[in-house]
């Protein structure tokens, strides 16, 4: 038997192959975080169940220049996973009125507005202006 | 007549005379509105008739031409030396064992494609003497980007997935599993599920969306394969969460 | 060398081949069937099928127009008993696909939508957008997959009938990957193997149209039918030969010469038609033997553009508008801009006449048996015949599934009669030799020819000989020049000599096949002293009914050009007319 | 082959990225904010303490917090397969077991205010 076909081993190549996986490699990491970001909040439940001083130490803690740094990596992380993902809703949420189907644009730009004015509302209710 | 001189690499690989893979360098004098596949031709015709690959239709729809260039899955038959520059670097479509040069042994996607039933299995069964099946305009658009796909077997090399877990169904096979859950005449969904909703089924797809940027017929097998999984999500959940509803 | 024991072999998984698998399979699901392609069945060239497939269906048409129309656009050379089975079963077979899951174009009340095509009186043709045969072919192939009893041998080329006692029992046939020789002892074959195109410089075919199966079975005995009638279809890309469906012009493109007019009138085909609205059978729904040698005629005015690469002229689609392009006419957008760079939505697309399809082949009968026991013929390697001098656009598409079924039901009627395994030792030593054969081919050494070199050669030979217009020095020329490479062939050495997928040797006897067919085209050709369909001869321009109302019929001499003799023309109620495609009459 | 359970897991994980897609970053930016030293109002302690003893917020808190954590664990998983780490297994205890760990501590805490 002459066949001898030829299997090449993948690993770390693909990453390298197209912008698009490391891109896609980004979109993942934003769950470190996101996730990181959320414990933290589950820390600061915890201090604000302990109390005012507990509460104002955790606020505190907030301030110091590598927690600054990390929160502002985790908002521009986090906000690259809303765009993605949004960017990707009408994949899997496809509409069709009549014959045809609503436009991707249509079905994201939604979803965008919606964040736009759903973040706005927050920050009203926070009473952060 | 413009004519322009490429500088092709090819991967060649001869199991019968080489232990691994390797380029070879050919400058081929082309045409400014060839393909790749039309230097290919040039150079098995003048300068290398040794050299092995598939190709038939030269428009883009028999699906044999897929291959890697300049590290990209693409047909051939539709890849434009214009839109390159430099030394244009071709391979046999990553992630799929190779049989020698340029073609690869896709024995898997067939076994797969077999697997998830690609064919109508209809909902009410009608002779032919009654005519065809009712089905507006819209209902065919439900489905028909979905009957597009060409099987090049591209979007298998552009998803890592497929290349890390080969056991992982694949891009082209589910969309055409989808199509026909899709189809207003089939009924054969359920029957499909014990594969496609299976954990080699769509749950493999990490939805890195390679799938659908290469694709050449814009079948978007990314978009079919989330809709499997939301819908299989909630196929689970009404079967386990309110088991009345089972009989 | 393996042996594949098998109830009936198929060769080719085309359109045709994969019918008649299915018809096998759903006949009786004990056969054993063996389906052998050279390709995976989607690769099959059926999937480049633009247009769609004839069939009667809407209630102002009648199986009386479907043959009156493919009779005349066949110029009587058709047999009518074999039309009539064709338009009888074509609905029956497309409505079979629509069941199959065919995603079949539709009207707004969900009935399938038909469209208008060259040469049909009514609108008659079934479509998919413009990729009606690639569906065809994923609707079969898929549903293939459905029955356990179709074995398929993938990417197997096939190289020899095995025939003993009288009877085809069998074939012989290379496995690509591995380069190994086997011999399949099939009960019955059915060849499906395609056109064969490719013997021509500038075609719309694949690469893989060369007349394999025809040159199987010639080689085994069976006679070529009309091989003369070779069909250039009017509309290809002058830079590639892709094809730009007939359907542009059924949807209302129409076709200019370089001064902006519609010279279609000039050619018998008047009076000139409204802009948009095309009417059935004339002007630029006429047949397209006709539209071809209009464009030779005003190419030899000097009418014509002239592009890079060579004469052409336009064709217009600019008033169909976007929104009717993009939804019925996708794929030729897509092309015209890729590999021309014009967008018919703004721009006029320069187009010519180019190799497209096979009128002649296998000779089979009514049922698709070939005079040979045990071989059966279907698809555009057989001759039924349907097309007569011209085949008619969609009845292809239509023909193969419905004589690919008919070859499988002869096949399984045969099978039932009795058909016998043959002598074992008399068909091994036929498979031996077949494999003698292939091994010296990849051993030979000392060759000087080149195999890229005589396949231009044969190919410039048709070209300039066997083209739209013929003449008997031409011809004559051109069965000695066909003659000579047949010899110098036999004198071929490979480069490549492996055993893997070694594409060397795979063109190589395709080549073997190729020059065969081609020798038949040519010699019957200049036997053929007349003008008819697609075959014309500018030293004999006008139908001769009293000499050449009959199939020719090419036999294979061995070395020896092959010996060309006729058969009479079927005629159950159409007698020779004159084919008329001015307009505005009825 | 049997139909596969991972709609346990990919539900929340769908659910976890739509959610977190809409209101994370704007919590962020609520934290971040109150580092710069420009304190949203919520955030003092009277407000905070008042605002999360209401049941109703703490529910949505620990169904917010599950699912942001749920997500990011099934994306940590996957990423970790593409990565080369082969102990899918091993990967999908830890990561699922730290979100549910952290969602439980996060109701403890909640029922203490
Ligand atoms: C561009 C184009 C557009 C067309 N449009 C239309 C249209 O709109 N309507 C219409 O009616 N007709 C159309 N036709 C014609 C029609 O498509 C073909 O005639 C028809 O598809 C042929 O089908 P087939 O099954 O006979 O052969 P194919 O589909 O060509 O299949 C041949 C099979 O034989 C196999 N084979 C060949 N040689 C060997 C060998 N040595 N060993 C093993 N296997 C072998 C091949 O692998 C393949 O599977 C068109 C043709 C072309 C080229
Ligand atoms: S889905 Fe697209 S890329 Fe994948 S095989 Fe089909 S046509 Fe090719
Ligand atoms: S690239 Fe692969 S991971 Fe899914 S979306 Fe496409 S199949
Ligand atoms: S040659 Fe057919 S797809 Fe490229």
């Amino acid at each position: 038997m002459s066949r001898k076909p030829y299997v090449r081993a993948l690993r770390w190549e693909w990453l390298t192959r197209h912008p698009r996986y490391p891109r896609y490699l980004l979109r993942e990491l934003s769950c470190l975080f996101i996730g990181g970001w959320t414990l933290m909040m589950v820390w600061g439940l915890a201090r604000l169940a302990q109390g005012p001083e507990a509460w104002a130490a955790f606020l505190d803690a907030l301030r110091s220049p590598a927690s600054i740094v990390l929160q502002a990596l985790a908002l521009a992380f986090a906000v690259y996973h809303s765009v993605t993902w949004f960017n990707l809703t009408p994949k899997a949420l496809p509409l069709q009125l009549g014959e045809d189907f609503v436009a991707d644009r249509v079905i994201s730009g939604a979803h965008f507005a919606v964040w736009g004015l759903l973040s706005l509302a927050v920050l009203l209710l926070a009473g952060a202006f | 007549m413009s004519e322009r001189v490429v500088e092709l690499e090819v991967l060649r690989y001869n199991p019968e005379t080489d232990r691994e893979p390797h380029f070879r360098r050919y400058s081929v004098p082309c045409r400014e509105e060839w393909v790749v596949l039309d230097a290919l031709n040039h150079v098995k015709e003048n300068i290398d008739p040794t050299l092995s690959y598939r190709w038939s239709c030269h428009m883009a729809v028999c699906g044999s031409c897929g291959m890697m260039i300049n590290r990209e899955p693409k047909l051939a038959c539709k890849s434009f030396l214009r839109d390159y520059q430099g030394v244009i670097r071709v391979e046999p479509l990553a992630h799929f064992p190779i049989e020698r040069d340029l073609v690869t042994v896709i024995d898997d996607f067939v076994a797969k494609l077999k697997r998830v039933k690609p064919y109508l299995i209809p909902k009410q069964p009608k002779a032919l003497e009654d005519g065809e099946y009712r089905q507006t305009p819209a209902q065919l658009k439900r489905y028909k980007q979905f009957t597009l796909c060409i099987n090049c077997m591209l979007c298998y090399a552009a998803c890592p997935e497929y290349g890390l877990i080969p056991k992982f169904i694949g891009p082209a096979a589910l969309s055409l599993a989808h199509r026909y859950n899709q189809d207003s005449r089939d009924g054969g969904r359920e029957e499909r599920q014990q594969e496609i909703a299976a954990t080699e089924g769509v749950w493999e797809c990490a939805f890195v969306g390679a799938c659908s940027e290469v694709c050449p017929e814009h079948v978007d097998p990314a978009a079919a394969l989330q809709q499997v999984k939301i819908k299989s999500t909630v196929d689970w959940y009404l079967e386990h969460a309110m088991p009345w509803l089972n009989k | 060398m393996e042996t594949v024991r098998t109830d009936v072999a198929i060769v080719g998984a085309g359109g045709a081949g994969l019918r008649a698998a299915i018809a096998l399979a759903e006949a009786d699901p004990k056969l054993r069937i063996t389906l052998i392609s050279k390709v995976y069945p989607m690769r099959s060239h059926t999937c480049a099928a633009e247009g769609g497939a004839a069939g009667v269906i809407k209630p102002d048409d009648s199986l009386e127009h479907h043959f009156n129309d493919t009779v005349g656009g066949g110029d009587w050379l058709c047999d009518q008993d074999a039309v009539d089975y064709l338009v009888q079963e074509a609905p029956r077979e497309l409505i079979q696909l629509e069941h199959w899951g065919c995603p079949w174009s539709r009207e707004a009340d969900g009935s399938v939508a038909v469209r208008p095509f060259g040469g049909m009186k009514k609108q008659r043709t079934w479509f998919a957008a413009d990729k009606s045969g690639f569906h065809i072919l994923h609707t079969l192939f898929q549903t293939s997959l459905k029955y356990p009893s179709i074995e398929r041998l993938d990417e197997y080329y096939a190289t020899e009938l095995l025939v003993d006692e009288g009877r085809c029992q069998g074939l012989t046939a290379i496995e690509m990957r591995s380069g190994q020789m086997r011999q399949i002892r099939a009960r019955a074959v059915i060849m499906a193997g395609g056109g064969a195109g490719r013997m021509f410089p500038f075609t719309t075919n694949g690469a893989i149209k060369t007349g394999d199966g025809m040159a199987l079975a010639y080689r085994a005995g069976v006679p070529l039918k009309d091989m003369e009638f070779v069909q250039y279809h009017p509309t290809g890309l002058p830079s590639t030969g892709t094809l730009l469906t007939e359907a542009c012009r059924g949807e209302g493109g129409v076709l200019l010469n370089k001064h902006g007019r519609r010279f279609l009138q000039d050619y018998g085909m008047s009076p000139e038609t409204p802009l948009g609205k095309p009417v059935l059978k004339t002007m630029e729904l006429g047949p397209r033997d006709r539209v071809s040698q209009a464009f030779w005629h005003e190419q030899r005015k000097g009418n014509m553009i002239a592009t890079q690469w060579g004469d052409a002229m336009l064709l217009d689609m600019r008033h169909l508008g976007e929104k009717k392009i993009n939804e019925r006419l996708p794929l030729v957008r897509d092309m015209s801009i890729s590999y021309m760079g014009v967008d018919p939505v703004t721009d006029p697309v320069p187009v010519r006449p180019v190799v497209h399809y096979m009128m002649g082949g296998i000779h089979t009968d009514i049922r698709a048996a070939t005079p040979l026991a045990g071989l059966f013929a279907a698809g555009e390697c057989a001759c039924v015949s349907i097309n007569g001098a011209n085949r008619l656009g969609s009845n292809s598409l239509t023909e193969l599934l419905v004589f690919g079924r008919r070859a499988a039901l002869s096949a399984a009627e045969y099978l039932a009669s009795g058909a016998r395994q043959g002598d074992d030792a008399a068909l091994e030593s036929g498979a031996q030799g077949a494999q003698a054969k292939v091994r010296e081919l990849i051993q030979r050494t000392g060759g000087r020819e080149t195999l890229a070199g005589l396949r231009r050669e044969m190919m410039h030979t048709l070209e300039q000989n066997a083209g739209i217009y013929r003449s008997g020095d031409g011809l004559a020329e051109a069965c000695a020049k066909l003659a000579e490479l047949r010899r110098r062939y036999a004198a071929i050495e490979l480069h490549d000599k492996t055993n893997v997928y070694n594409t060397d040797l795979l063109q190589a006897l395709e080549l073997g096949s190729m020059l065969d067919c081609a020798e038949a085209v040519a010699v019957s050709a200049l036997e053929r002293k007349e003008s008819r369909g697609a075959h014309q001869r500018l030293d004999y321009v006008e139908r001769d009914d009293a000499r050449y109302l009959k199939h020719s019929l090419a036999h294979y001499q061995g070395e020896a050009a092959p010996r060309v003799d006729y058969l009479d023309v079927v005629i159950t109620r159409s007698q020779p007319g004159v084919r008329d495609y001015s307009g505005g009459h009825e | 082959m049997a139909r596969s359970n991972k709609p346990i897991v990919w539900g929340p994980f769908a659910a976890g990225g739509t959610l977190t897609a809409f209101l994370t970053p704007v919590l962020i930016l609520l934290t971040l904010l109150a580092a710069l030293g420009h304190v949203p109002d919520l955030l003092a302690y009277d407000r905070m303490h008042a605002f999360a003893a209401h049941w109703l917020v703490k529910v949505a808190t620990v169904a917010v917090v599950f699912l942001s954590l749920w997500s990011a664990a099934h994306r940590l998983r996957i990423t970790c397969y593409d990565l080369g780490v082969r102990a899918d297994t091993l990967v999908a205890a830890i990561v699922y077991a730290i979100a549910v760990a952290a969602s439980v501590a996060a109701a403890a805490y909640l029922l203490l205010i």
